[in-house]
């Protein structure tokens, strides 16, 4: 199989200004942080976000200026509170939000990977979230049923997602741990994919665990291994989310001001991934992290 | 954990409101249930838990839609992390597994909901304050309660900070369906299930059958049916005759939360400090 | 969680004359054979079968008179050949055939399972298998995209799986091996579930690998333990197929007569399991099984 | 495994046609292909495992749509049960992945199709002889070429036993849909892709690009156009000029199936005896 492996900084060229960008996130969990980084350091610009629930990743790069647009279910960092500089991005107009429910969003990105024009549910039927969306509509059981919701498919420019272990080929292994749908349906939706590893391992390796394979590396446009990629969002069972940053982040995202200074000393500031982990409190803390210490 | 409880526990001398919504919402769970949470969702989290140990050992519980029947330990800062399905039986996928279960209409029937706003009709809002396209505030989103509301599923509100802002008269957007516009519109358009019983800190409201408007079922002990008027966007339809009082949760169900389901308090973590 | 453990008969009391009955099966693969016995020993009349693919458990099922329509991708037994007695019962006008693409019945299923009226696929287009099925039609895309086939969703009676350990609960879990769909959707889909398993464990067995586990609990009605309860098909990675017995039906199915002698000697003869465990040749044969000694 | 092979092997002088035709299937596959096969599908599997071992080394082999890149040793019996896919590098699960895989357009390109009747529009039958409902043979039934003849695949039908019955006119049910009734009629239907190749054990055929009818491109050494004719249930379009000869194997590549790829000589289970 073809090799795939890269650096930081050669994925990125992958994402171009103005590209729709399906990240795998959840409120506190797995999250892509390290290219998320690098696509703030390299100041990538109108970029639209597909995600199921957004966290820090979100709340950063609405910081950073480098988003316009969100498709997905909710923004949220759980116990940390909302993503303060998302929301009044979206407040003041600098953000679009296409809301969607759950099933609504896997059905768009769905149609999405498979080829379809679109996909039904009969979720949101009676709510607002159908008449707002031009993505949504009403449509007949052609069986004489009920009516269902067709939701448009959905096809994201490139995905972003993070994974336990890969080999130099793309092909991405997980641990187990909670299985959330954007592993599963965003890559296959995706023009393009980028996978960040924990570790780069032979491809022998992956041998002994073939159902732990979630992703072919043919699907895989880059592969890069960076230890703690996820961090400071959780991922499981390697370490726990980094509640102390979750927190200095609310706490300086109250303002503009304080949310940039924050930016610059940790995203901007850090020239690579150790420094940044260095900046975050360096070995202790994220040993300390791996025995799910999170505050 | 301990398991099964004493059934014949006297009331509890020395209760907390966080407690008594525990043991409300636990008894909204029976053998042959299953239930599960989100995010942020404490009070649930130990009401099933409290339902498990007590009255219902057979209640399922899917913890965070994602491990089946876990050994969790104490509740953890988060309802929504690997800590609180450490040990499960299962970890469930979410759209093949979740969102298929969820969907059929055989299982998974009862939800736990926490929204931003809620109306006289049990609608719900976690969107937006203000315009769809411009927001006055944005709320974090809708997620599955979007599909929740339409899906036959019966809906439980649980709401630590009863207040006119939180319970509405009309929500601003309606990104969880509940009754509609009352009476019989939810039928019409075919919908199954709908909302059954609002839980706040300081009362239980439930809807009246026939109007589906949102009516006050019980104060809770030392709360007034003024106080509760007061702290509502809207007039709840009152029952004929006195207004019944909550029962208090019993000795056993709090020393169970206190001792065994949340000795860190996390349960405290959702109301607001006054 | 409430036991659902019980034996054969009982789980066979299940399923009705008349029910349409969702079957486990590749051609020579994993299909719940000891249970198919029960419910010929039982003489189940007017059954109908889903299956992707049937094999030699459609076979002997048709051979028994035990059912009179097919919903499916295919019937074939591989290298062994056709189902010939199946086949014939078909050409003769006393099963029905409902033949479907992969996607399609997968659709069908799918739509079953989740309470939707259809669900829609891309494939079939232009072939013949759409206008003679009634369950299939054309429909438009809502957002101007190309025609899709929407697919009629399909409830079963009952589901019928094999699986490698289960515990008393019915909380069903595989060891690693090829994953087709029809575990992971028919009982779903289906109304009731009967799962027979290689081993009942506890259930703090399953919670060591509970990314291993496919079916909860609540979703199944009963659960027999049944070791070999896949022979003579295949049940990865414990045993391969039983290429003797395989070739031993072929032959005999020729005539009606052949497989009534046939259904004789293995399915009605036996008085149980073991039983029947002793007549395909006992434990030395079964070794040579684990070994993928299959001819 | 060894890996890659001689590039100027010379033809081999001692070869069979089963041989020939896995050579020439392997040679529709290069780097960057997908490939996967179905059940009895001996020449198919054959021809990846030769591609990967000669001009292919980056084509990627999904044995039985199940296991990715597996290394299986002497092709088994089935190539559908898991000695195929020994210590291959993932379980690919056939609906989520398998199928969503080969549906999006982008993967999965090439399928190798094996069909009970195969008419001069490229259109194949599994299905039926005779009428649907009452069919004088009720053959096994299409399964996933239902779908591949209509969602953008190249289509490589082989045909060890190419005869008037299975190369006919026009099939009795179009199961796997080819050009249709020809011209531009696949196109009308907005369907991309469609049979691209018919490799026979008598000869090589392709479709002419306007009408679509099948075409005469190679015979096989030894073999004339005129016993091809006569084994056809229709007149295959001929090529202006001499009809050329398929270029037999290489010696390596002779050698690889005949030690490496299938020393058991499962390949000539697919050929009828005579």
């Amino acid at each position: 199989m073809q090799v795939k492996q890269t650096t930081l900084a050669e994925a990125a060229s992958l994402v171009s200004d103005g590209d729709l960008v399906a990240l795998q996130s959840m409120a506190t969990q797995a999250a892509p942080m390290a290219m998320v980084r690098e696509l703030i350091r390299q100041r990538r610009r109108d970029l639209g976000l597909v995600c199921l629930v957004g966290g820090i990743a979100v709340d950063w790069l609405a910081a950073a200026g480098c988003i316009d647009r969100f498709i997905g279910n909710a923004v949220s960092m759980e116990q940390f509170g909302l993503a303060q500089r998302y929301r009044r991005a979206v407040e003041d107009g600098r953000i679009r939000m296409e809301e969607l429910s759950e099933t609504a969003l896997l059905a768009r990105l769905g149609a999405g990977a498979r080829n379809l024009p679109f996909l039904v549910t009969r979720g949101m039927i009676g709510t607002d979230l159908i008449a707002v969306n031009e993505n949504l509509t009403m449509i007949e059981d052609p069986f004489g049923g009920p009516p269902v919701v067709a939701c448009r498919a959905l096809v994201p420019d490139v995905a972003l997602i993070h994974c336990h272990r890969a080999d130099r080929c793309g092909n991405v292994q997980y641990e187990p741990t909670a299985r959330w749908p954007d592993v599963a349906i965003m890559p296959k939706a995706a023009r393009r994919v980028i996978v960040t590893t924990e570790q780069i391992v032979e491809s022998d390796v992956l041998r002994t665990d073939p159902e732990r394979t979630v992703l072919p590396g043919f699907v895989v446009d880059a592969v890069v291994e960076v230890p703690w990629g996820a961090h400071p969002t959780s991922f499981n069972p390697r370490y726990g989310y980094d509640g102390a940053l979750h927190s200095a982040w609310v706490a300086a995202a109250r303002s503009e001001e304080g949310a940039a200074q924050f930016l610059e000393r940790y995203v901007h500031g850090p020239a690579d991934h150790e420094s940044y982990l260095a900046a975050v409190g360096g070995e202790s803390r994220l040993a300390a992290l791996t025995r799910w210490e999170a505050e | 954990m301990p398991q099964g409880a004493r059934p014949d526990s006297p009331p509890a001398q020395d209760w907390t409101p966080d407690e008594l919504m525990i043991a409300v919402l636990a008894g909204c769970f029976a053998d042959g249930d299953q239930a599960c949470n989100g995010m942020a969702s404490f009070l649930p989290v130990a009401a099933f838990q409290l339902a498990k140990l007590t009255h219902a050992p057979d209640l399922v519980w899917l913890a965070g839609a994602v491990g089946l029947e876990p050994r969790p330990g104490p509740i953890p800062a988060s309802t929504l992390e690997a800590p609180l399905w450490r040990d499960a039986l299962m970890y469930v996928e979410q759209f093949g597994d979740f969102w298929t279960l969820a969907l059929n209409g055989r299982w998974l029937q009862k939800f736990c909901v926490g929204a931003a706003q809620l109306d006289r009709f049990g609608n719900a809002n976690n969107s937006v304050i203000g315009d769809y396209h411009k927001p006055k505030v944005r709320l974090p989103g809708t997620a599955g309660l979007g599909d929740m509301g339409s899906i036959g599923k019966q809906l439980y509100f649980w709401n630590p900070n009863h207040s006119p802002r939180s319970l509405v008269a009309e929500v601003d957007f309606v990104s969880c369906a509940g009754y509609l516009g009352g009476g019989d519109e939810r039928e019409r358009l075919g919908l199954t299930g709908g909302p059954e019983l609002v839980v706040t800190n300081l009362c239980v409201l439930d809807f009246e059958p026939q109007s589906k408007h949102m009516r006050l079922r019980s104060v809770h002990p030392g709360v007034t049916v003024e106080q509760v008027l007061a702290a509502t966007g809207f007039e709840p339809l009152l029952p004929a005759g006195e207004v019944a009082v909550t029962p208090v949760p019993t000795a056993e169900q709090v020393r169970l939360i206190r001792e065994v389901i949340d000795p860190h308090g996390m349960r405290r973590r959702e109301f607001r400090r006054r």
